[in-house]
């Protein structure tokens, strides 16, 4: 059942909210927008197109520590980081929700990781859904859409003055604030996107493993990690011990296939070498590793690594390549 | 985090700490909780997460046979930051162990059949726990043969245990190095010629192979030139890895995760992924 | 506003570059093109590897093509390649020469005069000209083997270095709080190192355990370890491309450090890297007699 | 000194000259603070502006970079590139927010146990007034 919110009942709720929780929210810093915990509502920002970073670095963030070793007389003690605050993340749209939910998939799968369940679990997700596409946006070819509420707590629709709010979730309705009256207006029809042909992709993956196609791609690839650090999908890490700060703590961090040294072993040896080999890892885990292994693909459709890829890798275009060289091959 | 969370080590004290070649220590361990010790069962193949605290976490072989009385056993070969921490404890210390991970050597469908062991250096490692095995039921299995190689007479590993192993019943130890000094008097070759000079027969035969990715690739090719089939030929799988728990991708080796679905493969299983390793 | 002959499409420059490209290949010269091609946003570009001739027909150039082509040469060491090279990557070349990186006869460089490149965002064409093109003063790349289109005569402005003389005149809390701010939003995705010609480093410090110069942490003061090290290493390198901050995912102003150090170099050393492929830089060398405020 | 800030100190002191200067000031007596933690370098020019840089992140209040004087290197040009390096590095770091007075390049032959102690002396007492790096 819809309800509806006006600007200023949701500056209330959001308020309410920021004195017993942190309220994590779309921050304009430097020109861009950025999730991060807010002190005051005046912070957040309503009127974005896409952040620069997803929301996935409130549940997985680009460092945090794991455990610190505490010594006490000789005996070796192992304090593990707990997630102890209530939280909301507000203002994340449908695809970046869904992101979440796909990165579940491999860290709650048992044995689940603790901290991160924590933190989903203390977290509340207001979406907001999404009134107009950005040229890059995908989702709709990715199994999510502008309105898609299925994986937040509470959808939120801007209207002309308030928004539509939709509790999806028993957590969200535990959240909503008294005495929203009923929506019975019109519910806008999401913005249109461009659709990339993504059904055949998966076969087409599986023949195309050794094909030329990934060194040519691989060419002009720079090997950052600009497009695994802004993917809302993208969840591998590094850990290691520091011991700086006067006691031993082990750090996780961030990480990207395209680093160099990713799959270097201690011996020396290093299964992929080329630019090519090294590109081809993000596509296959995406739209192939990961929909075998958790039958969904690890792509949303944000368009944040077509925006950012500083020479333009854009995964709708391989998408298709892939296609047509498979037309190419099956045809000739 | 709960205590649960699976990226918290167990906490062990080191034991002894022998040196076995120059650079290769084996690493005696004991789990401190006495009930993580009696629950904490695992098969030769396995390995675990080693935590030298401070400065990281890193892979091992489990190279003790399970409800062995002194614990866990690891051949720790100094290569790096872990591993150089690693072999600096001293006994009395503490360390970290997450485990046991990955599959195992399927010993039990082995049974029957004549073994073949080859390990080059380090490789050696994960392959002593089979060997054992194998000795401690000798009559389950027909012949084993265990063929050793190592750049240098003294980078030879378990030289201890050559004795025993080559006093068992039919078994026989080849061993080989690439370089000879004065007192060596065994074989100088590289391990694949050895395995084409023995010219062992594939009949009823398992062929277990590790060893760094050169070696193994030419003894395959001996091996598959003795008619040795790809089932037949198994091998341990040497991945970059850092959870051990399918989390952190960094083992994702084509469709597969070697923390879990590997380390060991038989060379059939290898063949059909789709990224060779 | 330096301005020069602005020009979405010099159909004409863009076809002599087809040309010469489509018969290099075809005469076998080189085994591959680098140069730029239309961007899926249709707007911007990007860089092309053209391997036979029917893919040289995709090669453009106008004032999007921001990107120094010259790294790929590291890449491709052994093969003949041709690249396309404006003015201020020509730079990056003598770069690579001095420092034995690429070999002269294994380049064929395919010179543009370059009428200034505006700043280009994903599907956004700007019409400012970057900063490093308002005080470009190079007609024509220092060196290369053809030259497509003609020299562009630069009605630039000096450098001054305005910006850098502003950030110096600041107090030193405003500065350290300015860079900590900025080192703070750095999510070390080593983007300005990729793309730099003159981050070539079989393994950079960054990524040495041991010791452990930067360590894994994205934090602060790990990304100041990193930024201030980086930098550095360019001091008396940087030609000035300016990719470093091109490329940046939020935006830090990398090039206020590039060009203080560039700026200091000139001052200090009299040099200014990749004008002269012989020139030994200013940290290969030293005057006996230069006393550099340190009294002898 | 009593209790107040003690400013932490790394001096890089060349092998040939200017470690022996501290030495020849220890054993004679002269003294000199002991904020100063000396690193032993073969050559002025074997300190890398790294060194330097992570010294200053990991909380040290000031660095000292210490050699023979031009001209009387051991390895004859060490110093010069020393010179050239932090002439710049100095600049560098004034400009990202840390104070040019914490990174001193001074000039101490093996005789110069004097020179040696007053200089620490001086420079530790001018970190004193500057105050605790976090406080830039």
């Amino acid at each position: 059942m819809n309800l509806f919110a006006s600007r200023d009942d949701l500056i209330r709720w959001l308020g309410s909210l920021l004195q017993e929780r942190i309220v994590v929210a779309p921050v304009r810093v430097q020109g861009q927008t950025m999730f991060q915990p807010i002190s005051q509502i005046e912070e957040i920002a309503f009127d974005f197109d896409n952040t620069t970073l997803s929301p996935k670095g409130w549940f997985l963030p680009p460092t945090e520590t794991l455990f610190s070793l505490q010594r006490d007389d000789g005996q070796v003690e192992l304090v593990p980081t707990l997630a102890e605050q209530d939280a909301v993340l507000f203002g994340l749209h449908p695809c970046d929700a869904k992101g979440i939910a796909l990165i579940d998939k491999p860290f709650l799968q048992d044995p689940g990781d603790a901290l991160y369940r924590e933190r989903r679990s203390r977290t509340t997700l207001i979406g907001l859904a999404c009134r107009q596409a950005l040229p890059e946006c995908f989702c709709t070819s990715m199994g999510s859409a502008p309105d898609d509420p299925s994986n937040v707590d509470i959808l939120l629709t801007e209207v002309e003055d308030g928004y539509i709010v939709q509790a999806v979730t028993e957590k969200g309705k535990a959240l909503l604030p008294k005495g929203l009256a009923e929506y019975k207006g019109k519910v806008p029809t999401p913005p249109k996107l461009l659709t990339v042909p993504t059904k055949e992709v998966i076969s087409a993956m599986r023949e195309l493993f050794n094909d030329p196609y990934w060194e040519q791609v691989g060419d002009r690839c720079l090997h950052c990690n600009i497009c695994a650090y802004v993917c809302p999908t993208c969840y591998c890490f590094d850990m290691r011990d520091y011991t700086d700060k006067g006691k031993v703590e082990r750090v996780r961090s961030w990480e990207s296939c395209q680093s160099p040294g990713f799959s270097l072993t201690a011996g020396g040896y290093d299964p992929r070498t080329t630019k090519g080999e090294r590109l081809r890892q993000r596509f296959y885990h995406k739209l192939l590793y990961f929909p075998e292994q958790f039958q969904d693909v690890a792509c949303v459709g944000c368009g944040r690594c077509v925006r950012d890829c500083p020479v333009n890798i854009d995964i709708r275009e391989v998408i298709s390549n892939l296609q047509q060289v498979m037309e190419a091959k099956s045809g000739s | 985090m709960g205590p649960e969370s699976p990226f918290i080590p167990y906490l062990a004290t080191l034991k002894t700490a022998t040196q076995l070649t120059p650079d290769i220590k084996l690493l005696s361990v004991e789990l401190e909780d006495p009930d993580v010790r009696a629950s904490f069962d695992y098969k030769p193949g396995q390995f675990a997460l080693l935590s030298a605290f401070g400065e990281g976490e890193a892979p091992f072989g489990i190279v003790s046979l399970p409800r062995q009385k002194d614990g866990l056993e690891f051949a720790v070969r100094r290569i790096g930051t872990v591993t150089r921490a690693l072999q600096e404890l001293e006994p009395g210390e503490t360390l970290g162990v997450r485990g046991p991970f990955g599959n195992y050597f399927p010993l039990e469908d082995y049974m029957g059949k004549n073994i073949i062991i080859i390990g080059g250096g380090i490789g050696m490692a994960p392959l002593r726990p089979v060997i054992n095995r194998i000795l401690e039921r000798r009559d389950d299995y027909g012949d084993l043969v265990i063929i050793n190689g190592a750049r240098t007479p003294q980078d030879l590993v378990f030289q201890p245990e050559f004795p025993t192993w080559m006093e068992a019943p039919r078994t026989r130890l080849e061993l080989t190095v690439d370089k000879g000094d004065e007192q060596w008097k065994g074989r100088v070759a590289l391990v694949p010629d050895v395995v084409k000079e023995l010219a062992l027969s594939p009949d009823n035969a398992i062929a277990i192979i590790c060893g760094p990715p050169i070696m193994i690739r030419f003894t395959l090719t001996g091996l598959r030139n003795l008619g040795f089939k790809d089932n037949q030929i198994v091998t341990t799988l040497e991945a970059k890895m850092k959870c051990g728990l399918g989390k952190c991708a960094r083992c994702n080796i084509g469709e597969n995760y070697v923390c879990q679905d590997g380390p060991v493969f038989t060379l059939e299983q290898i063949s059909q992924f789709l990224e060779q390793p | 506003m330096g301005q020069g002959a602005r020009f979405e499409m010099d159909m004409e420059l863009i076809q002599q570059i087809r040309d010469k490209a489509r018969k290099l290949l075809e005469e076998g010269v080189v085994e591959g093109v680098i140069g730029y091609e239309r961007a899926t946003d249709g707007l911007t570009s990007r860089p092309l590897f053209a391997y036979n001739p029917p893919a040289t027909e995709r090669l453009i150039f106008d004032e999007t093509c921001a990107h120094n082509l010259v790294k790929y040469l590291l890449d491709k060491k052994g093969k003949k390649m041709a690249v396309v090279v404006k003015p201020c990557d020509s730079r990056a070349i003598n770069l690579l020469l001095n420092e034995g990186q690429i070999e002269r006869d294994k380049v064929f460089i395919i010179g543009v005069g370059c009428p200034g490149m505006v700043e280009t965002n994903w599907n956004h064409k700007s019409e400012t000209l970057q900063v490093k093109c308002r005080s470009c003063q190079l007609s024509k790349p220092l060196v290369y083997d053809f030259l497509a289109g003609q020299e562009i005569e630069r009605q630039t402005e000096e450098e001054t270095y305005s910006d850098i003389a502003e950030a110096e005149a600041e107090s030193l809390t405003t500065r350290r709080e300015f860079w900590m701010e900025q080192f703070g939003r750095c999510i070390r995705c080593y983007a300005c190192r990729q793309v730099c010609p003159g981050c070539y480093c079989p393994v950079c410090f960054a990524e040495r355990l041991e010791p452990l110069w930067v360590g894994i942490r994205i934090a602060p003061e790990e990304n100041e370890m990193w930024q201030t090290i980086r930098s550095f290493h360019l001091a008396g390198r940087c030609i000035g491309c300016n990719e470093c901050e091109r490329v940046c995912p939020v935006d830090i102003p990398l090039s206020l450090l590039n060009r203080k150090l560039e700026k200091d170099v000139k001052e200090l050393f009299a040099f200014q890297a990749g004008l002269d492929p012989e020139e030994q830089p200013p940290f290969a060398t030293f005057k006996k007699e230069e006393k550099l405020e340190f009294g002898e | 000194m009593s209790m107040e800030y003690q400013p932490k100190v790394i001096g890089f002191l060349c092998n040939w000259c200017s470690y022996a200067g501290a030495d020849m000031a220890g054993t004679s007596r002269m003294g000199y603070p002991q904020n100063i933690r000396i690193i032993r370098v073969p050559c002025s020019g074997r300190v890398d502006p790294l060194f330097v840089v992570k010294c200053f992140q990991r909380g040290a209040d000031g660095v000292l970079v210490s050699g023979c004087h031009p001209g009387d290197c051991h390895y004859t040009e060490g110093n010069y590139h020393t010179r050239r390096r932090f002439a710049l590095l100095r600049e560098f770091l004034d400009y990202l927010g840390i104070a040019k007075e914490r990174l001193r390049v001074e000039w101490v032959s093996a005789s110069e146990g004097q020179r040696f102690s007053d200089l620490v002396s001086d420079f530790t007492a001018e970190l004193a007034k500057l105050g605790p790096r976090s406080k830039v």
